[in-house]
Parts: structure tokens; C-alpha cells; sequence
């Protein structure tokens, strides 16, 4: 991507970022992460469908925090990601400049996050077909059968946490399954251990997931998570309204309407 | 290792006919760390409670679990008790065997094992239980109260008479608010201004109060007991100290024909002005808008004249900074505006006037000296319309709610003008009568039977004119829907009382939550009325919803109360159940990672952003902290924090956890 | 064989829900006995991996209960609740964590009489229910049961 | 003993798990699932896969479970008794269709768990287990046995070892120990006579991209290199790595406590977390992930070496197939190698 390329030559020349966040080539056809801190680096800079790993874990990430103000290569999800981030103090103009990259992949860069959030605003999150084809058929499952989905496709997690790593939301520096006093999750991946992660991790991201599907893309073992938060997506949408990030929005989770429907209380 | 004491009472017979006490007290005996456990008789007794001091004394007891009656009931006694023989009482945790246990189930072998897990919950809880002190605020004893009116009147009076120093606060140049616009007052017809004007005056000269008019609040910082105010004083363009009040410079002010807010627009003023006669203070301000100095840069007629040379034209607006311990909010309502009631002409028909605007035509002191005139042609109007519910009681107006206090004035205006205008004709177009309040009723009752009003139950749809005589068109709901016209001389809208413009700012100012009508919300429908959810700020009169005169004062005085209750004393002393985040060696600080959505959470303001810095003074971490002063100990906060950074004392993480553990498993 | 009694907890707060069990009480009203109650200041803090803790330690169902809305004692702790609670069911249901194990009511502390008939009806449809051994057997409940005789 | 060597027909090694399982075997095979190759319980012989490169995880489960209760505890007033478990529980299982380099990962796995304690439970798991190796035809780009000692055909780990000799051939069957002697007397038939066949033709050819005991050398020398921070900035911190390593051996011990009864267990950690060296007093000597990348790669190039006389790498390549982000230890290897120090 030229301009990309260009691009970041020029912020790193002139300082006006420490580092550019963007993609290069990795193993056979795999890409991932570079860190251009050098302009001769910036010529590794690659965009193409295949990049779709989301970068904006790394913003949060101390190592690449402490070289200075940053700036990233920014699809949707990963901008929608740094808006949520943002709402949640975690980055800020001072911090992130954010390169974007829009779905016809053209750069577009940003003023500040206020823009980043107007451009986000244009699209709605959308489920693709083959994640609906399976929240539909796990929908029409009985209960029983759900439950022993779950189990099943949670068996072979081994607790890696690469969907935690993976994700930008799950920045915490204490995930609550560190918390051991009192031990909430059982550490070892046992049955239990596996289901109650999952469901935590399921309700934290709850009205925060942009739906990025990075857990999904880490996990090693394949384990459909991802159908978890979106389908907490849909029904926060179902109950509460359509939600987008919003660097002032109200936090889905941490608000209320009185009218929020309650025909399960007696 | 704990060492607890349980202590199991009969309740005389209310727990013992059907628990088995001794049996309680043995196998909870037999419990890690239980290091003595008895059954009694009455443990509230003073044997009883001699019993727990002494073993905790003896036995060196740790913590303390009362098996008994409800914690609602006896929590305080039983804790008290325990700092008396030397132990934190909030080592003492109750187990509730009469209400939850012996009275609600049979005499059984399951009832006595529900009565153990109960006990055992509470053993396994007071485990990790920590020594907690109560905390102490100093309070600085001076009140703020934001609002002249007469419920800011009666808050300032009530306070300072109890010998607390008050600073009053007015936007506009003088106190009095709606109150003194008003001609007659119901239900006994005694004028408004002659009631209140000697309060007035009593507020300017009362030793404790501070009296800061055409000032609003700027901002307000900190919490309960130790808040800061900055106060901005609005530039009067006027030496206050040097003016004497003599009035020379409004009389001679070249620019009279400034309609006055204080006549509702029916009258006029000058661009210097004191907004009625009987104003506190007495003295005058520059209308910088309609002022010809300020928009033409000469004239300064006023300072020619002025004998003490009190005016200043480049006087700027200055803020004060007050240090407050608690806050009485009494900022009033409004009415709806005109252009909210197109179908009823108002605006357009000059004749269409609001409740207010006819108080000020019946005030002895109005426009036309209490004479029942109408503004389009000062004839005496033959026929006069009063509509009730205008924009009241409409959700379709976006007011569902019922603005209370128009069926009463609506009652006095049409008296007012037929003890006025003998021979007029009055009509009131209602929707109901609502005349609850003492004599209410009856002075309603009084304009229907002694003074003849016409009382016609429905709406009306329109007002338009025809030959110079105003139709209104509604319709009698009494009479099967007949339609109804009358052709009048003039009509009255009772316009429905709202909130204040910019309210919200103000709420949002103070942090206090408000409703969806942007009136300020109390903290408890029925128990607290006069409190704001944020601790240390009161509410009184009409800014929490419409309210009469009686109300407001009632309800001025109520929180009077509250604060001068606040400064008896000079710490306040609040329960250890509060919020706390953890706090732990550099360099982690803490587990808090600031995402600050506890804040949005917390209902009561109490979580603040904290920033730790090195020792360049550069932030190495923002994170949450809960202001002592303001948690009110919810738990919100803690249930949405990922982690788990914030708990709360006497339920916290362990606590609960260990809770539901103990109950389900053999300990 | 005795017939099967069901383990119930009940998370309530302490302003409304706790206090109509305590009316219950003093109205001696009578209800069943399998349900314990644990007290918390408000719904809103009522962590819903609590609730998922009394599941991995063999509960059979689960009542929530606080004040009615509007009623809070906190004024928003239970609607902070509330639609922590939707989520929550709604994740649950996803998963095939029965639901019908977890009952949410508002009880007053005026209603001493509805906090009876709640447990009484949530005892008896968890009675017709059976054991949550789906979840103990994925807690390894029983071999914990077993292990030590 | 001398390693003998028979001649297994390709048709014959259906015959041979039909013959374990009525011998009651419990037979660990490759199977997919979710697109995923791993060792799992396999019934039918239909349902194993072949011509895989590599599990995605490795076979070391089965000696070293993700989670192992170690003992059950009770406490009572007489005081805390404690039950390890039953040895005697633990069941006799053939690993099918292990890789050589899983083979050995098997001896690296074994040096730490009998350094200086030794692990009843793992070393019981570990004597009942009968490896089945069987040789690499292919290999991929994250293959680098060959740089870490290993090789495509290596015997070492394996009781028995069969190597297919070319595409939809028969196999040649290395016996190497008692326990695949025990085997083949299970079905001695299907082991047939053969004359000595020259297998290396058949192997993957690996190609050699490092020399280990030059990069032990250089790690040496190495601990403070800011090599550890370019390489590790876009490590995200997470444990796939060591869960899929067959020599990682971290674990944490866990008690599981339900009141007075309880469980103690064994369940894997990664040096790759935060919290993995974090202390109580809050300080944490890993404290950023360039520390713990470094961790990862001395541990296995440096210490073990130094402490154990073997090397924690086994050149399987699957940390780096399952890395999240693209972290290729083959990659960075080389690169520790050419940074001049």
C-alpha cells in the first residue's frame, strides 16, 4: 500500500509518532504485526484482505505504549475497537493517530478520534452469513442440546487465553480469572473451569465487543467463542437498541432505562 | 486462626418450639475456628448480652455470630455490646433463626438443619470479616442556598436562625421569585407581597446570611460537610456599597420602554432598573442588552446623575469561592412559554395571557394598579376564560404529569375578578378539579356558589378572534360533548408549570440526578423528599416538581432541618459500608485499569478519577477512587468491575463468596 | 428413596427483600424450608458469578430478589440489575444453563406474603424439575459427594 | 536391545488395532475435529488420520495432563487426611501415530519431571504408555527437527517406530523397546521378515537452519540484548505456545476446595503470562513480555541445556503454527543467531 507506505515515512520523519502500527508479510501466506519506528521499515508495510488480525491490541500494550504516540493502520473493526478503547480512557488523541483504512481500501487519515468515530458511524456491525447460519441453528436447539454444544466444543480449550490476548477489549492488567481471593474461575481447564471463562468472558465484553472475531482467529483450537459475544451483541440490540462505540456514549452495561423490559421478574 | 463465638438464643420460645437450639449451638461448636458457642435464653437480654462481653473476654473471641432474630432488629444492640467488651463491632454478624428460620417453617430436623447452614454462613463469613471504623467528615458549617424565592427565604431564615452562617444566592437583582408576583394568595386571599416582603427584608438583615443577588453558581466541587463553591456575581455595573438606593438613576434613564420581566411583559422599565418597589436589595442594575451606554458606547445619564457616584460601567463579573458543608437547592419552576399553545392564540391574540401575567393585572401593584384590564386596549374585559390543564396533563405535549397548583389559582382568579368586575362573567374550562389541601376545597366551592363562576368540564379545542371578541370553542364532556363557544374579552391560560431552563446544567453542576422533566429528583419518593441522591444537597420548592406556597415552606424548612441536623455536629460519622479500591506497592498501584465505567454505574457520583503520578509529576496511572464522603455502600460498582478492583466493606468478594460456599458445602 | 429436596439460595437486598422475609416471618407465614437466604446491601451487587457459584456447589435453584423498581434504597442499584440480569439470562439461555433454576422477583418489604408464595413456587417447580445434574455432573459434584463417603 | 526390523503391510495396520483394542488397548490416535489434528480416544481405526504434517497439539497429554487431581483432601476434628490417587487408575495407553520429534519431547518432558524429585504420578502415567511413532514423509516450513538434534526418521522416544516407505506403501516397523516388543508378540503375524530397507529415502527432508550449540553459546551472552524487545513487540502474551509444546512442563498447583473437602490438582501454566512470576508483594521480575519471550527461548535453548543436559525444543514447529500473531521460533532462532552480541 503506497500510501501507507509514504504515509508513514513521513510521521516517523518528522516525529510526529514514535511508532506506525501496521501489517507486513509473516510465514508462507500468514501477515502480522510490524512496529515501523524506522522509515527504511516502512517499506515491509503490506495491506490486503489477508491482514485481518485486529491491531488495536497492541495500543494498550506496554512496550509499545511507552516508545510514545503511536500510530495505527486502522480498519473497521480496528477503529471501532479504538473508539470503544477511548470510551474507556485507554487511548486518546495525545497518544494514537489512527491511519485508516476503509473498506475499499483506501487510507483515510484522521484528524482526531472524534472523525474516527464519525467515519465508524457510517456502518453498522453486521453478522456474516456463516456466524447467523449457526446462532440460527443454535437457536432452534433445545435447551439440552445447547448445553451439550457447550460442553463438547469447550472440551478441548486448554486455557491459553489467546482469545483474551487476542483481543482489544481485554486489556486488563488483572483478568478476573487472575483474581484469587476468591478463586471465581477455577484455574484448571476442567469442564467447569472451561464454561465459566467462557461465560465470563462473554458477559465483560458484553456492549463492548465490536465483533471483531480476533478470539475466534487466535484460538488455536479452533472453538467457536465468537458465536458467544455475538450472540450477546444481538440481544443487547434485541433489548436495549442498536449499539455502535461512542467516545461519549453510555456504556451499555453500566446505564439503565426504567423501561428495560422485565417480563422474567415475578 | 479465628477464633469465634456463637451464641444461639431461644427467643424465649420463638426460635426454641421449633429449632433445637442446643443442637445448633453443638454441631457449630464442633466448627473450624469456633472457639465457644452456647444456647440461651434471651441473648438481647442483659445476662444475655453479659454473656457474649464475657466471652470475649475469656475466650479471646475473634468474632462474634448471634443466632437470633432478624440483624433489622437487634444488629445495633449485639454490636454494641461487642465494642463494649473490646471487640470492632463489625466482628459481630447475626444470623436471622427467628424471622427467616423458626417462624416460617415446622418443628423439624430440617428446620434445625437450616437453622445450622444459617448459622454456619455467617461463621464461615465473620472469618473474613476486618475491623472497621466509622468515618468521620469534618463539616463546614455553612449552608448554600441556591434560589430566592420564598422557599430559599424560609431555607436561609430556618438555617441561620439556628445560628449557621448562610450564603443566599439570586440570579435575577432581587428575592422574592414567583412568590412576589403574585397579587392575592389562596385559599385565604391575603396579599402575597405583604406576607412576604417582611421575610424579604429579614433575609437582607439577618446577621448570618450573606445575600449574593444577580449571582449563579458556577461550580461546585467535593462532597458532604466540604464542599466548594465558586460563586459568579454577574456585574450590576454598580458600586454597590456607595448606592444609597435613591432611584434617581432609573427615573431619568432614557430607556423606558423595556418590557418587565418582573409585570410578565405588561408593563415596562428602564435599561437601569430595580425589578419592583419592594426589591431586596434596593438598588439598581444595568440591563447591559438594552442599555444605550453598552450598545452605543454614550449616554451614562445614570452615573451623571447618580448623587454618590456609584455607577461602574467596566465593572466585570466577579466569582467568590465559599466553602459550604451542605447545599439547599430552591431555583423554582417556569411557566410553559407562549409559543407552546399555537391552537390557543397565544401571542397572537394579545388578549390570551398566562396565570402569571393575570396575577400581575390583580396586583395592587401591577400595570394597571390591580385594575382587571386587558393589554390589548385596557377596556375592563365583560367576559372573562380560564383554561385549566394548559399543556398540563397532555402526553401528547410531552407534560403527562399534573402542574398541582393551577386548579387552586385558577379558583382565585376568577373570585379575583368577579369581586373585581361586578357583573362580569367568568368561565373555567376544566378537565378535573384537584382541591386537595386544607380549605381548598371549600374556596373553590366559594368562586362556583358565592361568587358565580362558571365551571364548564372539558377542553377547548381552539381560540380564535371574530369582531374583536375572542371565540373560544370547547366542548362540555357533562353535557354529552355539546359544544360550547364563548365569546370573550379576554382568556387566561393556566400554563403548565415546568422546569427551570437549564436545570440540567445546573443538576449536572451539582451532581444530583434529576427526572425525565428535568425537575430535580429527590432521593426517595416517600422517605426523603427533601434529600438529593447526593449526600449533603437538600431540595425545597417547586425545582422537584410544582409546588404551592405551603409546600415550599414546608418543604424549606424540611431541609432546614437536615442541614442544620448536618451541623450539629462538627465531624459527621458515617457506617464503614462503603466502596474501596484496592490499592497495592508500586509499581502496580493498583488492579484498577481505569476504564472509569463504575462511574457511569455509581448513582451516587462517589467514584472520582485518581491519578498517580512519579516523581516528575507525570501521570503514571489514572484510576478510580471512591470518595468516602459520598458512598452510600451499594455494591453497584463492585458487581461491574472486570478486576474486581473495587469491593466493599462488610460484603466484600470473600465475604460472599465464602457465603455461598459455607451454605452448600459441609464445613 | 426419599423424594429429592431441592437446595435452594436466595440472593436478596437487604432494604426490601430481606425485610419482607422478615415480615414473613413475624406474620408467621409459613413456606418451605429448603431455601437459605444470603444478604447483600443491594441487587446491584449481586455478582452473577455468585449465582454461577451456587450452581458448581450443587445448588438446584436459585431466587434473586430485591427491591421493585423505583423502590431501590440506592434509587438504581436494581435497575443496574435488571439489565445485568437480562444479559446474564440471556447468556445462560445461549449456553443451556437452565434458566428456569433461577427465579428474579421484586419483593417489597411490605410483602411478607409474596416472598412465600416465591419460594414455595420456586421450591415446588424445581421439585418437578428434578436435581440440576446436568451442571453437577460438569462440577464433578457427585464424585466430590462420593470421594470421602 | 538391538532395534529389530519387520515389515507391516499397509492393510496389515488395521488388522493391528483391531488386535489391541480386543486386547483391551486404550489406543490415542490423530483425529480431526473442528479442522484440527489431535490425539484423541479413538474406537475405530476409520477414524484416524494420516499424511498430516503435525497434531496441532502435541502428544504429551497423556503423560502430562492439562489437569491432574494429585489428591483428595478432608479435614475433620481429628485432623486433615489425605488420599493421592490410585495408581492403579491409571490406564495402559498406546500412542499412535506420534511424530519423532514428539517422540523425544517425550525423554525432555521426563528430564524435568525426574531432575531431582521424581513424579510418581507422571512417571506411572509414563510406564504405561506405548509409543508408536511413526516417521515424517513430509515436512512444512515450520519444521526444524533437524536444526535441534532430530531428525524425520529419529528413533529416539518411540517403542516402536513405522515408516512408510513411499506413497500407499507398506511400513517398515522399527522395534525398539521391551513394550514395543510386547506389541508385535500381541500380533506377531502381521510383523513380517524383511530385509534391511534403507528408510532415510522415505524421510522428510528437513533441512539443517541452525546450529543449537552455537546459539546455547551465544544466549550466553545474550540476556540483556534488545533483540528480546524487536522481536517480542507483537507477542500478545498468551499461552498457545507452551499448551502445544511437547517438552513445556510448567504447571500450577491448584487446590480445589468445596468446605472441608477438597481436591489438590496439577494443571498447566505458561511462562508466556503476566502474572506467571508475579509476587505477592505486587513486584514481578517478568514484568513486560520481552522478558518473558526471552524466558521462553533461554529456558529451552540455555538452562535446560546448562540444568538438564537437554535441549526444550524439539524443532516440531507447532508454537509457531499455533502462534495468534505470527511468532516463528525458527525465525527468531536464526536471527539470535546472526546478531552479532
Amino acid at each position: 500500500m503506497v500510501d501507507l507506505i509514504k504515509r508513514a515515512k513521513e510521521l516517523i520523519e518528522s516525529s510526529a509518532v514514535k511508532v506506525v502500527i501496521g501489517y507486513e508479510n509473516g510465514t508462507g501466506n500468514r501477515t502480522r504485526a510490524l512496529f515501523v519506528e524506522k522509515t527504511e521499515d516502512a517499506d515491509k508495510l503490506i495491506f490486503d484482505s489477508r491482514c485481518i488480525q485486529n491491531l488495536a491490541a497492541y495500543v494498550t500494550k506496554r512496550e509499545v505504549k511507552d516508545k510514545g504516540k503511536m500510530a495505527i493502520a486502522a480498519t473497521l473493526p480496528v477503529m471501532r475497537s479504538i473508539i470503544q478503547l477511548a470510551s474507556e480512557f485507554q487511548v486518546n488523541d495525545n497518544n494514537l493517530l489512527v491511519l485508516g483504512i476503509t473498506p475499499e481500501s483506501k487510507l483515510i487519515e484522521f484528524e482526531n478520534l472524534v472523525e474516527v468515530e464519525t467515519f465508524v458511524h457510517q456502518y453498522q456491525i453486521e453478522i456474516d452469513a456463516r456466524n447467523k447460519e449457526m446462532l440460527d441453528r443454535l437457536d432452534n436447539m433445545t435447551k439440552a442440546e445447547r448445553w451439550k454444544f457447550w460442553i463438547d466444543e469447550l472440551a478441548p480449550c486448554f486455557k491459553c487465553y489467546a482469545c483474551r490476548a487476542a483481543c482489544p477489549m481485554c486489556y486488563c492488567h488483572r483478568c478476573t480469572v487472575d483474581f484469587n481471593q476468591p478463586q471465581w474461575i477455577p484455574v484448571p481447564s476442567h469442564e467447569l473451569g472451561n464454561l465459566e471463562w467462557h461465560i465470563m468472558r462473554a458477559i465483560h465484553l458484553t456492549g463492548r465487543c465490536i465483533d471483531c472475531d480476533a478470539c475466534y482467529n487466535a484460538c488455536p483450537l479452533y472453538i467457536p467463542i465468537n458465536l458467544l459475544t455475538k450472540k450477546m451483541m444481538l440481544d443487547a440490540r434485541e433489548h436495549f437498541g442498536g449499539y455502535q462505540p461512542a467516545l461519549k456514549g453510555e456504556h451499555l452495561m453500566s446505564t439503565y432505562k426504567p423501561d428495560d423490559k422485565e417480563n422474567f421478574i415475578q | 486462626m479465628s477464633k469465634i463465638g456463637v451464641f444461639v438464643c431461644h427467643c424465649g420460645e420463638n426460635i426454641s418450639a421449633t429449632v433445637d437450639c442446643a443442637k445448633v449451638a453443638e454441631t457449630v461448636g464442633n466448627y473450624d475456628g469456633v472457639a465457644f458457642s452456647v444456647d440461651y435464653t434471651y441473648m438481647c437480654s442483659d445476662p444475655g448480652q453479659n454473656l457474649i462481653k464475657s466471652a470475649i473476654k475469656e475466650k479471646g473471641l475473634t468474632g462474634v455470630v448471634v443466632a437470633s432474630c432478624s440483624p433489622r432488629m437487634h444488629e445495633p444492640t449485639f454490636r454494641k455490646a461487642c465494642a463494649e467488651a473490646g471487640l470492632n463491632p463489625f466482628m459481630c454478624e447475626m444470623a436471622n433463626l427467628r424471622e427467616h428460620c423458626s417462624w416460617v417453617h415446622d418443628k423439624g430436623e430440617a428446620t434445625t438443619e437450616k437453622a445450622i447452614d444459617l448459622v454456619r454462613i455467617l461463621v464461615e463469613k465473620v472469618k473474613y470479616n476486618h475491623s472497621l471504623n466509622d468515618i468521620k467528615v469534618p463539616v463546614t458549617k455553612t449552608a448554600l442556598v441556591i434560589g430566592g424565592g420564598i422557599a430559599g427565604i424560609q431555607a436561609s431564615l430556618d438555617i441561620a436562625n439556628t445560628g449557621h452562617k448562610v450564603i443566599l444566592i439570586e440570579k435575577d437583582p432581587s428575592i422574592g421569585g414567583h412568590m412576589s408576583q403574585l397579587s392575592e394568595t389562596f385559599p385565604t386571599l391575603d396579599c402575597s407581597q405583604c406576607i412576604l416582603t417582611p421575610r424579604m427584608v429579614e433575609v437582607a438583615q439577618h446577621p448570618n446570611i450573606t445575600l449574593y443577588t444577580y449571582a449563579e453558581l458556577e461550580s461546585l466541587e467535593g462532597f458532604i460537610g466540604n464542599f466548594k463553591a465558586k460563586i459568579r456575581k454577574k456585574s450590576k455595573s454598580l458600586d454597590e456599597k456607595l448606592c444609597t438606593g435613591c432611584g434617581l438613576c432609573t427615573t431619568k434613564c432614557p430607556v423606558k420602554k423595556i418590557p418587565s420581566e418582573f409585570n410578565e411583559g405588561l408593563g415596562k422599565r428602564t435599561a437601569i432598573y430595580v425589578p419592583f418597589p419592594q426589591a431586596i436589595p434596593n438598588k439598581p442594575v444595568i440591563d447591559r442588552i438594552n442599555c444605550t451606554y453598552y450598545i452605543k458606547g454614550k449616554c451614562k445619564v445614570c452615573e451623571i446623575v447618580c448623587p454618590t457616584k456609584a455607577i461602574r460601567f467596566d465593572q466585570e463579573d466577579e466569582i467568590v469561592e465559599a466553602e459550604v458543608g451542605a447545599i439547599v437547592i430552591s431555583t423554582g419552576f417556569t411557566v410553559k412559554q407562549p409559543d407552546f399553545f399555537p391552537e390557543y392564540g397565544y401571542g397572537k391574540y394579545p388578549d390570551v395571557i398566562t396565570g402569571l401575567q393575570f396575577e400581575r393585572l390583580a396586583s395592587a401593584s401591577g400595570p394597571t394598579l390591580g385594575e382587571i384590564r386587558r393589554p390589548s386596549d385596557g377596556k375592563v374585559p365583560e367576559k372573562i376564560v380560564f383554561l385549566a390543564c394548559a399543556g398540563s396533563r397532555d402526553p401528547a405535549k410531552g407534560i403527562p404529569y399534573c402542574s398541582k397548583i393551577c386548579c387552586m389559582y385558577i379558583a382565585k382568579h376568577a373570585m379575583l375578578y368577579q369581586h373585581k368586575v361586578h357583573g362580569g362573567k367568568s368561565y373555567v374550562f376544566y378537565m378535573d378539579i384537584r382541591a386537595g389541601g386544607k380549605m381548598y376545597e371549600e374556596f373553590v366551592r366559594r368562586a362556583i356558589e358565592d361568587d358565580g363562576v362558571n365551571y364548564v368540564r372539558g377542553r377547548v379545542s381552539r381560540i380564535y378572534e371574530k369582531n374583536g371578541k375572542l371565540i373560544v370553542s370547547g366542548a362540555d364532556t357533562l353535557l354529552n360533548a355539546m359544544p360550547v363557544e364563548i365569546e370573550a374579552d379576554m382568556v387566561v391560560l393556566a400554563t403548565a408549570g415546568v422546569a427551570n431552563e437549564g436545570a440540567e446544567e445546573l443538576a449536572q453542576k451539582l451532581h444530583i440526578s434529576y427526572d425525565p422533566y428535568k425537575f430535580f429528583a429527590e432521593a426517595h419518593p416517600k422517605l426523603k423528599p427533601v434529600e438529593t441522591n447526593t449526600a449533603g444537597i437538600f431540595l425545597a420548592g417547586a425545582c422537584q416538581a410544582p409546588r404551592d406556597i405551603p409546600e415550599s415552606v414546608a418543604m424549606a424548612s424540611g431541609a432546614a432541618v437536615k442541614v442544620a441536623g448536618l451541623f450539629s455536629q462538627d465531624e459527621l460519622t458515617r457506617e464503614p459500608i462503603i466502596a474501596v479500591v484496592n490499592r497495592q506497592a508500586a509499581p502496580v498501584y493498583s488492579s484498577c485499569v481505569g476504564c472509569f465505567l463504575c462511574v457511569s454505574a455509581c448513582p451516587y457520583q462517589a467514584i472520582e478519577k485518581e491519578e498517580i503520578k512519579n516523581r516528575n509529576g507525570e501521570v503514571i496511572k489514572s484510576m478510580a477512587k471512591v470518595n468516602p464522603g459520598l458512598c452510600q455502600g451499594c455494591g453497584t460498582c463492585v458487581a461491574f468491575c472486570r478486576t474486581k478492583s473495587i469491593d466493599i466493606q462488610g460484603y466484600t468478594h470473600e465475604q460472599m463468596y465464602t457465603e455461598v460456599m459455607a451454605l452448600l458445602n459441609e464445613y | 428413596m426419599a423424594e429429592f429436596e431441592p437446595k435452594i439460595v436466595a440472593f436478596v437486598c437487604n432494604w426490601c427483600t430481606y425485610a419482607g422475609a422478615d415480615l414473613t416471618g413475624t406474620s408467621r407465614i409459613k413456606y418451605a424450608s429448603n431455601v437459605r437466604i444470603v444478604r447483600f446491601p443491594c441487587t446491584g451487587r449481586i455478582d452473577y458469578m455468585l449465582l454461577l457459584k451456587a450452581f458448581d456447589e450443587g445448588a438446584d435453584g436459585i431466587i434473586v430478589s430485591g427491591c421493585h423498581p423505583n423502590d431501590c434504597h440506592y434509587t438504581s442499584g436494581n435497575f443496574h440489575a435488571r439489565r445485568r440480569w437480562i444479559m446474564f439470562r440471556s447468556l445462560c439461555d445461549f449456553t443451556g444453563i437452565d434458566t428456569e433454576r433461577i427465579k428474579f422477583s421484586w419483593v417489597s418489604a411490605a410483602e411478607g406474603a409474596k416472598w412465600a408464595d416465591i419460594v414455595n413456587a420456586t421450591v415446588a417447580s424445581v421439585r418437578e424439575l428434578g436435581p440440576y445434574s446436568e451442571y453437577k455432573k460438569v462440577a464433578k459434584y457427585p464424585e466430590r459427594e462420593v470421594s470421602h463417603g | 536391545m538391538n532395534i529389530d526390523k519387520r515389515l507391516v503391510r499397509k492393510d496389515s495396520l488395521e488388522k493391528l488395532f483391531d488386535i489391541l483394542k480386543q486386547n483391551s488397548k486404550k489406543i490415542f490416535a490423530p483425529s480431526t475435529k473442528n479442522g484440527k489434528i489431535s490425539f484423541r480416544d479413538a474406537e475405530k481405526f476409520s477414524g484416524i488420520v494420516t499424511g498430516y504434517v503435525q497434531t496441532s497439539q502435541s502428544s504429551k497429554e497423556v503423560a502430562f495432563p492439562r489437569t491432574e487431581k494429585i489428591f483428595d483432601y478432608s479435614k475433620s476434628k481429628d485432623g486433615m487426611s489425605v488420599k493421592g490417587i490410585d495408581l492403579k487408575d491409571i490406564p495402559e495407553v498406546i500412542l499412535w501415530g506420534v511424530r519423532p520429534c514428539d517422540a523425544t519431547g517425550i525423554g525432555e518432558l521426563s528430564s524435568v519431571f525426574n531432575w531431582d524429585y521424581k513424579d510418581e504420578i507422571y512417571n506411572n502415567r509414563l510406564s504405561k504408555i506405548t509409543v508408536f511413532g511413526f516417521s515424517c514423509n513430509n515436512s512444512d516450513e515450520y519444521c526444524f527437527c533437524t536444526s535441534v538434534g532430530g531428525n524425520p526418521g529419529n528413533t529416539e522416544g518411540s517403542d516402536i517406530l513405522f515408516t512408510q516407505t513411499g506413497e500407499n506403501s507398506d511400513y517398515l516397523a522399527e522395534i525398539i523397546t521391551e513394550k514395543g516388543l510386547a506389541i508385535v508378540s500381541l500380533a506377531p503375524d502381521l510383523f513380517e521378515i524383511t530385509n534391511n530397507i534403507e528408510k532415510n529415502k522415505f524421510l522428510a527432508k528437513v533441512p539443517v537452519r541452525f546450529n543449537h550449540e552455537e546459539i546455547k553459546e551465544k544466549l550466553d551472552k545474550f540476556f540483556e540484548s534488545k533483540e528480546w524487545i524487536e522481536q517480542s513487540l507483537r507477542c500478545i502474551g498468551c499461552g498457545a505456545c507452551a499448551y502445544v509444546c511437547p517438552t513445556c512442563a510448567c504447571f500450577d498447583i491448584q487446590d480445589e476446595a468445596h468446605g472441608r473437602k477438597g481436591s489438590r490438582v496439577r494443571c498447566w501454566d505458561s511462562c508466556g503470562f503476566s502474572h506467571f512470576t508475579l509476587h505477592t508483594s505486587g513486584h514481578n521480575p517478568r514484568d513486560v513480555q520481552s522478558q518473558r519471550w526471552r524466558q521462553r527461548i533461554m529456558h529451552k535453548f540455555s538452562y535446560m541445556p546448562e540444568r538438564l543436559s537437554v535441549y526444550g525444543c524439539t524443532g516440531c514447529g507447532r508454537c509457531s503454527r499455533a502462534c495468534p500473531v505470527d511468532m516463528n521460533i525458527l525465525e527468531h532462532l536464526i536471527s539470535i543467531q546472526e546478531v552479532t552480541v
